[in-house]
């Protein structure tokens, strides 16, 4: 970063000063001069096969590249004399004369870059008069969400490149030589992928294309709205488009946000659930057991006689982290300025000291961390994260940035995943047992700096402790202790990133924030981001839906519930009202039969959602709720980027959005209450938050606004008591089983999409191939998983690195709930596999 | 001729004049020519009883879906002509059915012109990159609601009453017909007659 | 039954006479003035006169009420103008003049011995007889009459061009 | 008081006031049908085709239409004028007909008995007509005035200028007549016009053309059709005296307008073209005045038939010829400019007419 060289050259006549090693394409670019490009892609490594972007530079012969070309001082290049104009309409021509000119039939008619680009440069008519190569007479389908028609295909090589460079799978693949070249996958075989669709987003022509849009609409029929990804706190900025009211696809663009061309199978694909049947259209009231149909009037009517008549204390809100900043912030001035209670929450997975120490160790209160910009350390450590399951898109930003700048990617998790081929090392621990190795690691480096490091706050807990000691707990070698901190003591600068197992198993955060504030006392340059997987959780705790703080992480008057607090209560029946947003707590709280219990004595129970959920089914009165497609707010993601979203449709029947109908509420109990304008209640949060402060986010935005420091610390949380979980000898019992989100799935969210369902429809479970060997299962095998309370089948998946004892369910499936088989109090639930025989 | 005046026609007083205008010549002159076209053949088109006017092949009249020589539909969806149409009449919903056409399996699921919109001015046709959209020889709109108004594909497939081998451009018998469904004139294309501007 | 038609249409000639004067809407009253002279040409008809039947109901009727028309209808008389004939405060004039021509019609018809009226014994007068009469008998009175309408006509033509200037 | 003869006589004159009445009423049907048929063929179309063949039912149509419609009077208009102006129009239409001659006296065969073919043969018959027809201007003029709108009032005043400015050559032309045939009387016109056409009036050269045009010239003005057609000339004044009225109401100037054609034409020919004289010496049986005398046996009543008969289609054969002209001139000439319409009025056909009277007056002598 320092050292660079700067070389001068001129572009037609005009002097650009760059770094050394750009490229010919960049400087000119920079310039301001247009080159028009294929086969380049940003971000990726360059191939120069096109030819398109041929430039002159005088004392050489022949044209060059300058997508690979990297520029030299006192270079003279021109982009547009008539050699290089005449080159270009050539290499149209040339890349013309076997591409099928089915234009009228391919998705891609209207915005193909070829189409552009020889409507701007090309020739008006081709030469060729010969038979052109044609591979196959019908479209074949490589994925459930990919459609492929090699006829079309420039051989640019995007799609390959994408698929190893950033998606990581390298299922894509070059098939024949010169004209006859194709890239598909092995043998045109059934891919086995992330299914994220990035080949189609990238490729420049209509060879690959998106299954569930083919022959839907052209893209001047649609209709636009940027948004969102409601998925993950990854927070990808997202263009939805429909037709005729349908929601036919969601696409990234270059330059419209962070995220550029990448998004996961979940963003791109999983925008059907708008358009289900399925949606709430009116509010329902359960009379005798049964739900009617009732007027808004009548709903809200029912609403302010069981709130305003209920005890406060024994009022409870809940709202889920997918709701906008605005919402988040009007439910809970609702719940704490109307219905004068303290009890609310956004999440009922964690508890609410666990989520406020992580809140603390990992700076949350803090200004934003930007992920390039925490790509740019020596060490990236990544613990306590399924990146690639519940963050794809962090996970190939991860990828594609650590691959070309060739910094130090660590992974601490108890799961293999597929970032660990691009990692300098992967640890794998037992489950719940990362506070243990973040300790070791800690107590490694306080060795090694023992003077430095004293009075370290949290330091005198490991004191006692050895680090083999501390390793066998964590069930990690030594060996691979000692190197992490041997890397981590060789780094200038530390990212780590820390996910939500520091949530799920609580252990850990202690560990964190010791090695956090050893890492700082040693002098280096830290940042911690934590990868979240709501996609508006940090705005959630932002705007204080947490009963331990307030809005901006100020002190709350009165310290209340979380959802375990919650529960337990209504469980003892001290409970008169319950509201909750779009969290279906029953599928989601790690006890489900507890949860159930516990619910059913809510009292008045108040649930409002897109969908008729498990919940809301045992609800009292159900209110139609908006997906984001339908209302305009903002979100913060992960990092703390601000992004506003856009309405494209308007609610579904009698639906209102959330934040309307909170305002409703609001005003029916007490008049006056803020109004369902978002603009106005963002500028209320602008005006009391000091993180909000003066971000102004815009749709144009690409890159969102990064929240600033909220000026609180959450001091309090750092001595929270916490101990290793007793993992315990069962033997009967011997697999540990954990969970989370799977690739394809969000929560239940996702799973009422029906192309996401189609990706992946029955339950699975994710073994080591130790386990697969021993069991004799493969991919697709069917097993019995059975907990102590109960059991339920399973899709087997192998995966290579896992350690044998683990075994992992994602928490997404309506059929085999994975919280069923937790206890409260529980953090890794222990369950026994057996091969499931049909017959 | 002086701008701006008008100028009297000269009076004439010669002998032929004054005949001419004693006797009311001009006017019998213009008597006899009445009379002339009272006598002779009317030019009229006895549309819709028992005639009616097949235009040439280059009238632009309500839309027509084509299919090849095998009787595979043309269409394949492709939204040009909805994009191309001025007063946005036309709506076309894509789907993929196997037609048998080779790699083209884009066909619409929905064709929908609404000719209440529509102008005829052709772009669409023009658009068509497989000629499969033609605006045909059929003129005959009128009905008593705004149905009839309302085109879709089924209608448009069928067999349109002047097949585009017949080139149009003359007469032909017909019959009207007043049924339930409202009224309709039938051509009956093998009964050629001279068209109006030949006739007197 | 000669009697009875002459009391019909006697009774609509007065009637009519009345309404004349007493309707307010001028071009009402031509009306009235229309069907009067009707009656009278109708009762021209009983005296076996057909002749002056058809010339009263052709100059009167069919002529000299049309113009009439057109003056009522082209003028507009209003109250207005008409008070300009008779200012308000030379009404006395008018009150002290209609006493006066009744007595003198009074006396005339009083005066006057009907006998020999009523329809002639010699059935319908010819127009030969008429016209003789009116061109040997009558010679003198019938072109002193063409003179004075020639005069007439000759003053209200100039009085119209005096206006055109 | 009452004798049987008296009442058989009142008997047929109401039979014949009530067949002039009906042919009257009836009359304006196929004159409808035909000057649509004439526009239409004049001017290469087809005219009405597709209510019955030929579209004969067309005025039937019309009619059905007409007495369905609304009868619209307007709110301020002057509702009892309003109401009575149509029939002023219709009823001096239809009572000129009392005096018109269609035939001589003819013989009811078997019976002996001698009926005239019209109502009434009065001595002032052509001074009546005149009188008469002058009065079909107050329902013109008071059905502009009640419609309480300016068209209507306009065209009522043009209408009644153009009929008084044309009344005056009329006059003229019709004395010209009288003096050609020395009586007042239609019958006895018709009468001094027997024995071929050579004795028609018209061919009485060089006067008799000059009496004719200016009488046809004045007939086409009185009766409001084209070229004179001013007081409903569509251009200013939308459609003249009639703009405000419907249904019945406007049927019944349609009718007037219709009998008034029929009237002139009736005239002219009586005038000028010997009514129902045959234009060549016949044979006797076919000539209404030879047969008159032939008596007794089949032969002779079938004869005597055919005597009474065969003057009236002389008759109807010329009225037809007229009409058809009028219909002919509709669709042949333009429309005359208000000034030019009286100027020909005064300037030229009243000096025609008082000179031609002298010049008639020295060929009588």
């Amino acid at each position: 970063m320092n050292g660079e060289k700067f070389v001068t050259l001129k572009v037609n006549g005009k002097e650009v000063t760059v770094k050394e090693g750009t490229l010919i394409l960049d400087a000119a670019r920079e310039a301001g001069y247009e080159i028009p490009t294929f086969c380049y892609q940003e971000n990726l490594s360059g191939v120069g096969s096109c030819r398109i972007c041929f430039v002159e530079i005088e004392g050489q012969k022949k044209l060059q590249p300058s997508c690979i070309t990297p520029v030299m001082a006192d270079m003279n290049v021109r982009t547009d004399s008539a050699q290089v104009i005449a080159a270009r309409g050539a290499m149209l021509e040339f890349v013309l004369t076997n591409h099928a000119l089915d234009c009228p039939v391919c998705d891609k008619g209207g915005e193909c870059e070829l189409q552009n680009m020889v409507w701007k440069f090309g020739p008006r008519k081709g030469r060729f008069t010969e038979k052109k190569i044609r591979f196959h007479e019908k479209d074949y389908i490589l994925s459930p969400v990919i459609v492929k028609n090699s006829n079309r295909c420039v051989h640019c090589m995007r799609c390959v490149r994408v698929c190893s460079e950033v998606v990581g799978k390298a299922v894509l693949g070059v098939i024949g030589r010169e004209a006859h070249q194709e890239m598909t996958s092995f043998v045109r075989s059934y891919l086995d992928c992330d299914h994220d669709g990035m080949c189609i987003e990238v490729c420049p022509v209509g060879c690959f294309m998106r299954l569930p849009y083919r022959y839907k609409a052209r893209h001047w029929d649609l209709k636009s709205a940027k948004t969102v990804c409601p998925y993950c706190a990854t927070g990808c900025r997202m263009t939805i488009q429909e037709r005729d009211g349908v929601v036919v696809r969601s696409i990234a663009r270059l330059g419209s946000g962070f995220n550029g061309r990448m998004m996961c199978a979940r963003g791109r694909f999983g925008y059907d659930f708008l358009n289900s049947k399925e949606r709430l259209k009116t509010p329902l009231l359960k009379v005798g057991g049964v739900f009617k149909e009732v007027s808004w009037d009548k709903a809200l009517g029912v609403i302010r006689e069981k709130f305003t008549r209920a005890d406060p204390k024994k009022v409870f809100g809940v709202a889920s982290a997918r709701l906008t900043n605005e919402e988040l912030y009007l439910f809970q001035k609702l719940v704490r300025s109307v219905f004068n209670s303290p009890n609310l929450d956004s999440t009922s997975r964690w508890n609410e000291n666990a989520s406020a120490a992580f809140i603390s160790a990992a700076g949350i209160p803090g200004r934003g961390t930007g992920i390039y910009g925490a790509m740019e350390a020596d060490c990236v450590f990544i613990a306590g994260a399924q990146i690639s399951d519940e963050n794809p898109v962090t996970d190939y930003i991860v990828r594609y940035t650590t691959a070309a700048k060739r910094n130090s990617v660590i992974i601490a998790s108890s799961r293999a995943m597929k970032l660990d081929s691009s990692s300098r090392m992967s640890i794998r621990h037992l489950p719940g047992r990362l506070g243990s190795l973040l300790n070791a690691t800690a107590l490694s480096l306080y060795m090694d700096y023992p003077e430095r490091l004293e009075g370290t706050p949290g330091i005198d807990g490991i004191k006692g402790k050895t680090v083999e000691g501390l390793g066998q707990v964590s069930g990690v070698e030594v060996s691979d202790i000692k190197s992490l901190a041997g890397v981590l003591r060789g780094s200038a600068s530390v990212s780590i990133l820390a996910g939500v197992d520091f949530l799920r198993f609580r252990e850990g955060i202690l560990g964190l924030r010791l090695l956090g504030a050893i890492l700082k006392t040693l002098g280096k340059q830290l940042e911690i981001l934590p990868l979240l997987d709501r996609s508006n959780q940090r705005g959630a705790w932002d705007m204080g839906v947490h009963p331990l703080f307030g809005p901006g992480y100020g002190e709350v008057k009165e310290k209340g519930l979380g959802v375990d607090g919650m529960l337990e209560r209504a469980n003892e029946g001290a409970s008169d009202a319950f509201y909750i947003i779009g969290e279906d707590i029953l599928s989601m709280y790690p006890d489900r039969a507890f949860a159930a219990r516990a619910l059913s004595r809510a009292g008045f129970l108040v649930y409002q959602d897109m969908f008729m959920t498990e919940t809301a089914q045992i609800s009292d009165l159900v209110l139609p709720g908006a997906s984001f497609a339908e209302k305009a707010g903002t979100f913060t993601n992960q990092e703390g980027r601000v992004q506003a979203a856009e309405p494209l449709l308007s609610p579904k029947g009698e639906a209102k959005t959330d934040l309307e109908i909170i305002s409703a509420i609001g005003s029916s109990i007490a008049p006056g209450f803020t109004g369902a304008d978002p603009q106005r209640v963002f500028e209320e949060i602008r005006g009391g938050l000091k993180t909000y402060e003066g971000i102004f986010p815009g749709l144009n935005d690409s890159n969102g606004v990064m929240v600033k420091g909220s000026g609180n610390t959450l001091k309090e949380f750092e001595e929270v008591k916490e101990a290793v979980s007793d993992l315990g000898k069962n033997t009967s019992y011997p697999y540990y089983l954990i969970t989370g989100n799977h690739l394809f799935h969000s929560g239940r969210l996702s799973r009422r999409s029906e192309i996401l369902r189609g990706l992946l429809m029955e339950p699975v479970i994710e073994i080591s191939s130790i386990l697969a060997d021993e069991l004799g299962v493969e991919d697709g095998s069917r097993v019995m998983v059975n907990g102590r309370e109960s059991g339920a089948v399973f899709s087997v998946r192998v995966k290579k690195g896992t350690p044998k004892e683990v075994v992992f369910i994602p928490e997404n499936f309506e059929k085999a709930p994975a919280n069923r088989f937790f206890k409260r109090g529980e953090t890794v639930a222990r369950v026994n596999i057996t091969v499931h025989s049909s017959f | 001729m002086s701008a701006g005046k008008y100028m009297e026609k000269k009076r004439e007083c010669g002998i032929r004049d004054i005949f001419r205008r004693t006797f009311f010549i001009d006017f019998i002159k213009g008597l006899m020519v009445t009379l002339r076209y009272n006598l002779s053949k009317s030019v009229t088109v006895r549309y819709p009883d028992t005639e009616k006017w097949v235009p040439f092949p280059r009238y632009r009249g309500v839309h027509t879906l084509n299919r090849d020589e095998k009787g595979r539909e043309l269409c394949v969806a492709c939204e040009l002509c909805a994009r191309a149409c001025p007063t946005k009449c036309i709506t076309v919903v894509p789907m993929e059915d196997d037609t048998g056409r080779g790699i083209a399996d884009r066909v619409a699921k929905v064709w929908k012109v609404d000719l209440v919109r529509c102008l005829f001015c052709g772009y669409c046709e023009d658009a068509c990159p497989t000629f499969a959209l033609r605006l045909g020889k059929d003129y005959e709109r009128a009905c008593t609601d705004v149905s009839c108004a309302l085109l879709d594909r089924e209608e448009l497939l069928g067999p349109a009453e002047v097949p585009w081998s017949f080139d149009g451009g003359v007469v032909v018998g017909a019959r009207f017909e007043r049924g339930k469904g409202g009224i309709k004139v039938a051509a009956d294309l093998s009964d050629e007659k001279s068209p109006w501007f030949e006739r007197q | 039954m000669e009697r009875l038609f002459f009391l019909i249409f006697a009774s609509v000639a007065v009637v009519s006479a009345l309404c004349v004067v007493l309707f307010r809407n001028p071009v009402r009253s031509a009306l009235a003035l229309m069907l009067c002279l009707l009656q009278v040409a109708c009762v021209f008809v009983l005296l076996r006169s057909p002749f002056l039947a058809v010339v009263q109901v052709f100059v009167y009727v069919g002529a000299v009420m049309v113009l009439f028309l057109f003056v009522v209808m082209i003028l507009d008389i209003r109250q207005a103008e008409l008070e300009a004939f008779f200012p308000p405060r030379n009404r006395w004039l008018m009150y002290a003049i209609i006493p006066v021509i009744t007595f003198e019609f009074l006396l005339v018809i009083l005066g006057t011995s009907f006998e020999g009226f009523g329809p002639g014994a010699g059935g319908e007068t010819k127009v030969e007889v008429i016209g003789r009469a009116l061109f040997t008998e009558y010679l003198l009175p019938f072109e002193v009459v063409s003179v004075l309408l020639l005069v007439a006509m000759v003053g209200a033509i100039v009085m119209a061009k005096k206006r055109w200037d | 008081m009452l004798d049987s003869a008296l009442i058989l006589e009142l008997a047929i004159m109401f039979i014949k006031v009530f067949v002039v009445g009906s042919v009257l009423f009836a009359l304006p049907i196929p004159l409808t049908w035909l000057e649509r048929k004439v526009a239409g063929h004049i001017q290469v179309r087809l005219g009405p085709f597709r209510v019955g063949p030929h579209g004969v039912l067309q005025p039937l149509a019309d009619m059905i239409k007409m007495l369905l419609k609304e009868d619209i009077v307007p709110e301020k208009a002057d509702k009892w004028l309003f109401r009575l102006a149509p029939i002023m129009t219709l009823v001096p239409t239809f009572t000129v007909f009392v005096a018109i001659p269609f035939g001589d006296k003819v013989r009811i065969p078997f019976t002996g008995r001698e009926v005239a073919l019209y109502i009434s043969d009065m001595n002032v018959a052509v001074l009546y007509i005149l009188a008469i027809s002058g009065l079909g201007i107050y329902g013109i003029i008071f059905g502009g005035w009640a419609s309480n709108s300016k068209y209507a009032l306009l065209g009522g005043l043009r209408s009644a200028a153009q009929m008084i400015s044309y009344e005056v050559a009329m006059s003229f032309a019709v004395i010209g007549v009288v003096m050609l045939s020395n009586s007042l009387s239609l019958v006895e016109i018709v009468k001094s016009q027997s024995g071929g056409f050579l004795h028609w009036n018209f061919f009485y050269l060089p006067v008799g053309p000059l009496w004719f045009i200016i009488f046809i010239i004045a007939g086409f003005a009185e009766t409001n059709r084209i070229p004179f057609d001013m007081p409903e000339d569509e251009g200013s004044l939308g459609a003249g005296y009639h703009v405000e009225y419907s249904g019945m109401r406007f049927a019944y100037y349609m009718l007037a307008e219709y009998v008034a054609m029929v009237t002139v034409s009736v005239l002219a020919v009586i005038f000028f073209f010997g009514g129902w004289n045959p234009p060549f010496n016949l044979p006797f049986h076919l000539t209404g005045e030879t047969a008159m005398f032939v008596n007794g046996g089949w032969n002779a009543e079938f004869l005597n038939l055919l005597a009474a008969v065969i003057p009236l289609f002389w008759f109807a054969g010329k009225v037809a010829v007229f009409i058809y002209s009028f219909m002919w001139i509709r669709f042949t000439l333009p429309r005359y400019r208000y000034d030019q319409l009286m100027r020909i009025g005064w300037r030229v056909l009243i000096p025609l007419s008082m000179v031609n009277i002298l010049v008639t007056g020295f060929m009588r002598i």
